[in-house]
């Protein structure tokens, strides 16, 4: 709630930032001539940041940037801007005892969230470590490029991470401009439209879930999902830092699936539910299973809980 | 020839030095330090000797003279329980001075005390009581209600009336 | 109104007739300048995959140089100390200069910033007010403030004393005083909110030092010094301005406690982290012995050391300092030395090995380096151009006065204005590296 | 919470007593059952929502067992199978004491038979395995144990145990794993 | 100190003769290699009894075991927490076996009991020694909770012995970290830098004192005697070098993990089990 209070205190300021930004539209436009200048590019480069946009604002937003990418996919795209569940606050398990490190869930996510696929980015990094090693917090000794014939292999142990979805994140934190922030039902997102790609975030964040689009994304216009989420999946740009969300555009529904990477994994080790509902199956696992979080010590409160459900 | 007399001093100080150093040392290093570390290396068998062992090797040093008991418990579920872990310790029922000669000829050493035996209500409880803590799949009890189920009252050996510690199931 | 037009005529032409050396040199750099200004518009296109940067390694040799050059435009204070808290009087006189340079630095800052992110259409949205500053909690807003803050203030010292001179009047000390007495802790803590923006994320343990801060200052003040020295000696060898001897020995002393400081931490460092052994030691341990046999680093960190190393002895003796040679040889090396632990030691470790323990040999690429030169070469440019317009002002042989120039007027006794001639040849010796 | 707790430790003393309480009517094989556990009081105390299970992965033809075992006289000793049913080997799950008609109930093979004696359908397995494996069972209930698919807030599908164990060889069979990612250095 | 660490699970046998190499090329390379000669020579002129009145009068009651090699073994400890229920018998039988003096603990259990606070409550009382109380007053709401036994965890990286300026704190060939305690003085310098306060300072010998896993057992063959006395399994002692241990299987076959593991000091006491309050 406060998150959206926030906007009518800001809305003060938005008239003298039209002044400003009038005066520099006005500026830009009689610098150019006016033939050359598309109206959308301008309208894009003046684009206000997503939580200071009122419901009329948000209106034009969507639909130019729908219009931008049926241009240029080809495809009409859906994109919400649902507003997050009351009472809801998402929390993730992921069963180490179970997790055989198949990478089904990588790609299940890779095509959910129309990640580039050339250049490769991966939302999820699945680790292969050593059984009796010293355990995970020594990072060194995993592993993420292991390319058996056959998984799991004896000996071995997988943990997948990504965001971790922190109740006290670093990035957000460290963001200078406010272009990710935690919204109420725990998920961290990037306004894919404000990010001026200084990667601070990625500096920031112990886990090494956020991502860069270090060039245009490579997404095919045929394996696009068409069901966006302002938030989430919609395609990116280059040069703006983009992370799991865990499928927004999903599980932002009071009847909403589950993520696409708890609906893929074969051997059920991956885990979705409203930490904030006693009855969900998070809490069940939080209450009755040995759990760890992921660097523990850095205080960042992920709401992603490792478990052992042997 | 002044200076050669400081010089002369002066080596006859470190002379001095040199040699307290190393008697001292020769005095105060024991012999084995550096055996097998930087340690005195010696220790390491006085810490094999420091005391004989108070406890046995469960069945097998208890095994011994109370074979049929062995036997019995071998066949229940309180199998995984050494005899040691209910009772008291080995020494304080026989006195050996090496285990590895008790269990050459445990024949020949005699029982010197009783061996313990603390109330049934104090053992038993301890493990089975009904705790949040107890892991999900050990038997636990809620020992008042178990009782009250039963209609009897908490007495010292109490669970002595239905179960045999040796073989607990009913 | 009309008199500054003209004023910036006459500067114009000041700084745009030179001898055939001068130009040489400005076409040298504007060379670089070209193709780094071309390369930029490749990586633009192209977007930052041109680099080597990768997820695994986010900021690379940008944000290296960025740190570097934040300590020399902060050491530009180390000058303003002596000047102003114990009124030397040699320094005081070269103060501008350092000022000048500290300008420079931060303007070379903000473009390797500008090279760096990945959105630069957007940099408007960190701008108070307009855009959503992250102020209170993020250190790179704050970076922004402090950095354009000090950018200001030492342009405004400057263009105050410099008017005030080249209009033949006394520039008055109650204004330059209390701008100049700011702007030391102002220094300070441009270089300090740097060394916090990396020194306040607990996701990369190397940089999670309480020495961070400490270490950064004190090689600062090295390094920036050390530049400084070389800069003022050909100063004084291509222009009629006179740099006192003893300015220049002041100046080597206190390399030789800033430089012993910053060994010391870098003890300290080393000491807490090997001797303790913990998971945080992995990052010092890549940089000076390899780490999983990944050892690309190691070379050059020992280098910097031992450079380090020998200036810092050279600097600790006084005939050392005040012989040319060694003292040339002993800024070159803490230059080189402090270029190296600072830069490519500080920054790119931070992610080695990566948050989920994966390591990533980073080197630029052509692309970076071309930029980066660019960058150097814009600054040299900038500097050379600033150099070639405060000189004769400084000498009195340029004044405005009614709007004419006169050149009479010769203050230090010389009759022909001579202007470079040299033409600068080593002018940025830092450049090369 | 603590109410969560009894709740949940009601579910332990329910799995316990499982055979004591037989469910309804169990529906026809092959065909997909919305299933509430409406008499495990406990379990729908604490919440468990109704769940689906989608149908057994019976191999082609084999289903109904009645088909060619109605006729054939019940042998119960245990041999090696020749005729029919060859393939089938129990691997990892104490062959040496399991034997066929543990489970599989001799007079109607279109069912199983728990140890107490009730009857339950494929479609029910999971009172079989539970028998033995009653915190994997609990689990199972609760959603952490085994594949979920639905909604996180609302109607689930479940998978029977024998959707990923093949109750004769239970062991989970290796997977080929799909490509790592691509290293740093060679992404262009 | 060393500067590269290698992770070894199962160190070889060369990982204590390497220890005793590297410090005699520290000791040639410091030139003290000509002294030691010379102190040598001296104190093989010393009286032989002046040196037995110096050297240690220990009680031996029994001959020294032969046959034993400490080369040829290398202990690790498994403590599964799955299976613990408190019932504190290692406790007592690690007092009775090693007369630990009343109020100090080798080995203890603690409690955690997670309840609607951030962190969980740990308690132990007496460490555990009487077992515990079904209830305790003041915690509300547990919703988890779980023992976990305690008790030094002999690293292999061991910031104790790192620390003790005497060498009265050692490690053994086989692993095991022990305290000479006619070397110690006391300084309790190690107790300080135990990350898992596993050491006291003994208020009768006034030396360091810490859990040897019943060196006077295992060297004999026998379990420590908390493993003997475990009830359920808990504690598993097993030996590394034994390619058919049970431990080392359990070792190489579960997700073990250690406490502290960020401070590389790699116990070689894993725990089944682990939740993320424990540290």
């Amino acid at each position: 709630m406060t998150k959206y209070g926030k906007n009518t205190v800001r809305e003060t300021k938005v008239s003298r930032r039209d002044l400003l930004k009038g005066a520099a539209l006005s500026a830009a436009a009689a610098a150019l001539p006016a033939a050359d200048a598309k109206a959308s590019v301008w309208e894009a480069f003046f684009q206000r940041h997503f939580q200071e946009l009122n419901a009329r604002e948000m209106e034009k937003v969507i639909s130019r940037l729908e219009m931008e990418y049926a241009e240029k996919y080809g495809k009409e795209i859906k994109i919400s801007t649902t507003k997050p569940l009351p009472g809801v606050l998402f929390g993730y398990g992921l069963d180490i005892s179970r997790c055989i490190g198949c990478r089904r869930c990588v790609y299940a996510c890779v095509e959910e969230n129309n990640q580039s696929r050339d250049p490769q980015i991966h939302w999820i990094t699945v680790l292969r470590f050593k059984k009796g090693d010293k355990w995970v917090s020594d990072m060194e000794s995993a592993d993420k490029y292991y390319n058996p014939d056959k998984v799991p292999e004896p000996g071995y142990f997988y943990m997948p991470t990504q965001c971790q979805q922190c109740e006290n994140p670093p990035c957000v934190k460290v963001c200078p401009t406010q272009a990710t922030w935690s919204e109420d039902d725990g998920i961290v997102v990037v306004d894919y439209n404000w990010c001026i790609g200084c990667r601070y975030c990625m500096a920031a964040c112990p886990y090494g879930a956020r991502h860069f689009n270090w060039m245009k994304p490579g997404l095919p216009a045929e394996e696009i999902n068409t069901k966006t989420h302002y938030l989430g999946n919609r395609p990116r740009y280059s040069g703006v830092v983009e992370k799991c969300t865990f499928c927004i555009q999903r599980t932002r529904n009071e009847k909403g699936p589950y993520p696409a990477c708890v609906e893929i994994c074969p051997v059920g080790a991956r885990k979705f539910g409203n930490l904030l509902d006693p009855k969900s199956e998070i809490r069940y696992c939080i209450e009755n299973k040995r759990i760890f979080r992921l660097k523990e010590d850095l205080n960042t409160h992920p709401k992603f809980f490792y478990f052992f459900a042997t | 020839m002044e200076h050669t007399k400081h010089l002369w001093r002066a080596i006859l100080i470190l002379v001095i030095v040199a040699v307290g150093y190393l008697l001292g040392r020769g005095f105060l290093v024991p012999d084995s330090f550096g055996k097998y570390g930087h340690y005195r290396g010696d220790n390491l068998q006085e810490q094999m000797n420091i005391r004989v062992p108070r406890h046995g090797n469960g069945y097998e040093s208890c095994g011994f003279c109370h074979e049929e008991k062995v036997e019995t418990i071998l066949e229940t579920p309180h199998r995984v329980i050494n005899c040691e872990t209910c009772h008291a310790a080995l020494r304080s029922h026989v006195e050996f001075d090496s285990i590895e000669k008790f269990l050459e000829d445990p024949g020949s050493y005699d029982k010197t005390a009783e061996m313990e035996i603390h109330s049934a209500q104090e053992l038993c409880i301890k493990c089975h009581d009904y705790q949040l803590a107890k892991p999900d799949d050990y038997t636990t009890i809620v020992v008042v209600e178990h009782l009250e189920e039963r209609d009897m009252e908490l007495g010292p050996d109490v669970c002595l009336e239905c179960h045999d510690p040796h073989d607990p199931e009913m | 109104m009309l008199d500054l037009i003209k004023h910036f005529f006459i500067a114009l032409k000041q700084v745009f007739t030179g001898s055939r050396n001068y130009y040489i040199w400005i076409a040298f750099l504007g060379f670089w300048i070209l193709l780094g200004l071309g390369t930029y518009m490749i990586q633009l296109k192209e977007g930052l995959i041109v680099t080597a940067m990768r997820d695994q390694v986010s900021w690379g040799f940008y944000l290296s140089n960025f740190t570097f050059l934040v300590g020399v435009a902060a050491a530009g204070v180390l000058l303003v100390i002596p000047a102003y808290i114990y009124n030397f009087k040699p320094i005081k006189e070269i103060v501008l200069f350092g000022e000048m340079l500290a300008i420079t630095a931060i303007s070379m800052c903000i473009m390797f910033i500008m090279a760096d992110i990945g959105r630069p259409d957007r940099v408007w949205h960190l701008i108070p007010f307009i855009g959503t500053m992250n102020f209170p909690a993020s250190l790179l807003a704050w970076d922004v403030l402090v950095l354009n803050g000090y950018l200001f203030l030492n342009l405004a010292v400057v263009l105050y004393v410099l008017y005030r001179i080249a209009h033949n009047k006394d520039y008055s000390m109650a204004v330059v005083r209390p701008l100049v007495i700011m702007s030391i802790p102002w220094a300070i803590s441009i270089h300090t909110v740097t060394a916090f923006l990396y020194n306040g994320l607990p996701a990369r343990p190397f940089w999670n030092a309480s020495i961070l801060a400490p270490r950064f200052l004190a090689s600062a003040f090295a390094a920036g010094p050390a530049i400084m020295i070389l800069l003022f000696q050909i100063i004084r060898k291509i222009s009629p301005l006179e740099i006192d001897n003893k300015a220049i020995n002041k100046i080597a002393e206190l390399i030789a406690y800033a430089l012993g400081f910053n060994l010391f931490l870098f003890g300290a460092e080393m000491f807490k982290e090997f001797y303790s052994g913990t998971v945080h030691m992995a990052p010092l341990q890549y940089m000076y012995f390899g780490l999983h046999g990944h050892n690309r680093l190691v070379p050059w960190m020992w280098m910097a050391f031992i450079f380090n190393l020998i200036a810092f002895a050279l600097f600790l003796s006084t005939r050392a300092r005040e012989n040319p040679v060694t003292l040339n040889l002993a800024c070159s090396l803490v230059i080189v030395g402090v270029y190296v632990e600072k830069g490519m030691g500080l920054v790119i470790p931070g992610f080695i090995p990566g948050a989920l323990g994966e390591i990533y040999e980073y080197s630029p690429t052509n692309h970076e380096l071309l930029i980066a030169i660019g960058i150097w070469a814009l600054g040299a440019l900038l500097y050379t151009l600033m150099l070639k317009f405060v000189i004769p002002v400084y000498t009195g042989e340029l004044r405005f006065s009614d709007g004419m120039r006169v050149s009479a007027k010769v203050v230090s006794g010389q009759e022909e204005p001579a202007l470079p001639e040299q033409g600068a040849g080593g002018m940025v010796p830092d450049q090369g590296s | 919470m603590r109410k969560f707790l009894s709740s949940a430790f009601a579910i332990c003393l329910v799995i316990a007593l499982t055979p004591a309480m037989a469910p309804g009517e169990s529906s026809s094989a092959g065909e997909a059952i919305w299933r509430t556990e409406a008499t495990d009081a406990g379990a729908k105390e604490s919440g468990i929502p109704e769940f689906f299970v989608p149908p057994p992965p019976f191999s082609d033809g084999i289903f109904p067992c009645s088909d060619c075992h109605e006729d054939q006289e019940v042998n119960p000793e245990r041999r090696v199978l020749e005729d029919m049913h060859e393939d089938i080997q129990i691997i990892n799950h104490n062959e040496k004491e399991r034997w066929c008609l543990d489970c599989h109930n001799p007079d109607n093979r279109d069912v199983l038979r728990l140890a107490s004696g009730r009857l339950v359908s494929f479609e029910e397995s999971y009172y079989l395995c539970g028998q033995c494996h009653g915190t994997i069972f609990r689990d199972w209930k609760a959603g952490i144990h085994g594949r979920r698919t639905g909604e996180w807030n609302g109607k689930k599908t479940y998978r029977l145990c024998v959707h990923c164990h093949n109750p004769h060889q239970p062991r989970f069979k290796p997977l080929a794993p799909q490509p790592p990612p691509v290293k740093p250095k060679n992404i262009k | 100190m060393e500067p590269i660490k290698e992770k070894i699970v199962i160190p070889d046998r060369g990982a204590g003769m390497k220890d005793i190499s590297r410090r005699g090329f520290l000791r040639a390379a410091m030139g003290v290699s000509i002294l030691g000669v010379l102190s040598s020579v001296l104190s093989a002129v010393v009286p032989g009894k002046i040196k037995q009145a110096l050297a240690s009068t220990k009680l031996q009651p029994e001959p020294v075991r032969t046959g034993y090699n400490p080369y040829e073994h290398y202990y690790s400890y498994i403590i599964n927490l799955h299976k613990c229920i408190g019932c504190g018998s290692c406790v007592r039988a690690c007092k009775m076996e090693n007369d630990v003096p009343t109020g100090f603990y080798r080995t203890w259990v603690e409690r955690y009991q997670k309840g609607e606070e951030e962190h969980a409550r740990i308690d132990s009382p007496e460490g555990g020694l009487y077992g515990f109380p079904a209830t305790t007053a003041g915690v509300e709401g547990v919703s988890k909770a779980y023992f976990v036994p305690k008790m030094c965890n002999h690293c292999e990286q061991t910031p104790c012995v790192q620390v003790c300026p005497f060498g009265a704190s050692y490690k053994t060939p086989d692993g095991l970290i022990l305290v000479d305690g006619d070397r110690c003085m006391g300084c309790s310098y190690c107790v300080q830098a135990c990350p898992y306060a596993s050491r006291f300072i003994n208020p009768l010998t006034h030396t360091a004192d810490k859990c040897t896993w019943c060196y006077h057992r295992t060297s004999k063959g026998l379990k420590p005697a908390c493993v003997q006395a475990c009830p359920t399994g808990t504690r598993m002692f097993g030996d590394m070098k034994d390619r058919y241990d049970p431990v080392r299987h359990l070792i190489e076959e579960e997700r073990t993990g250690v406490l502290q593991p960020q401070l590389l000091t790699k116990p070689k006491c894993y725990y089944i089990g682990l939740d993320k309050e424990i540290r």
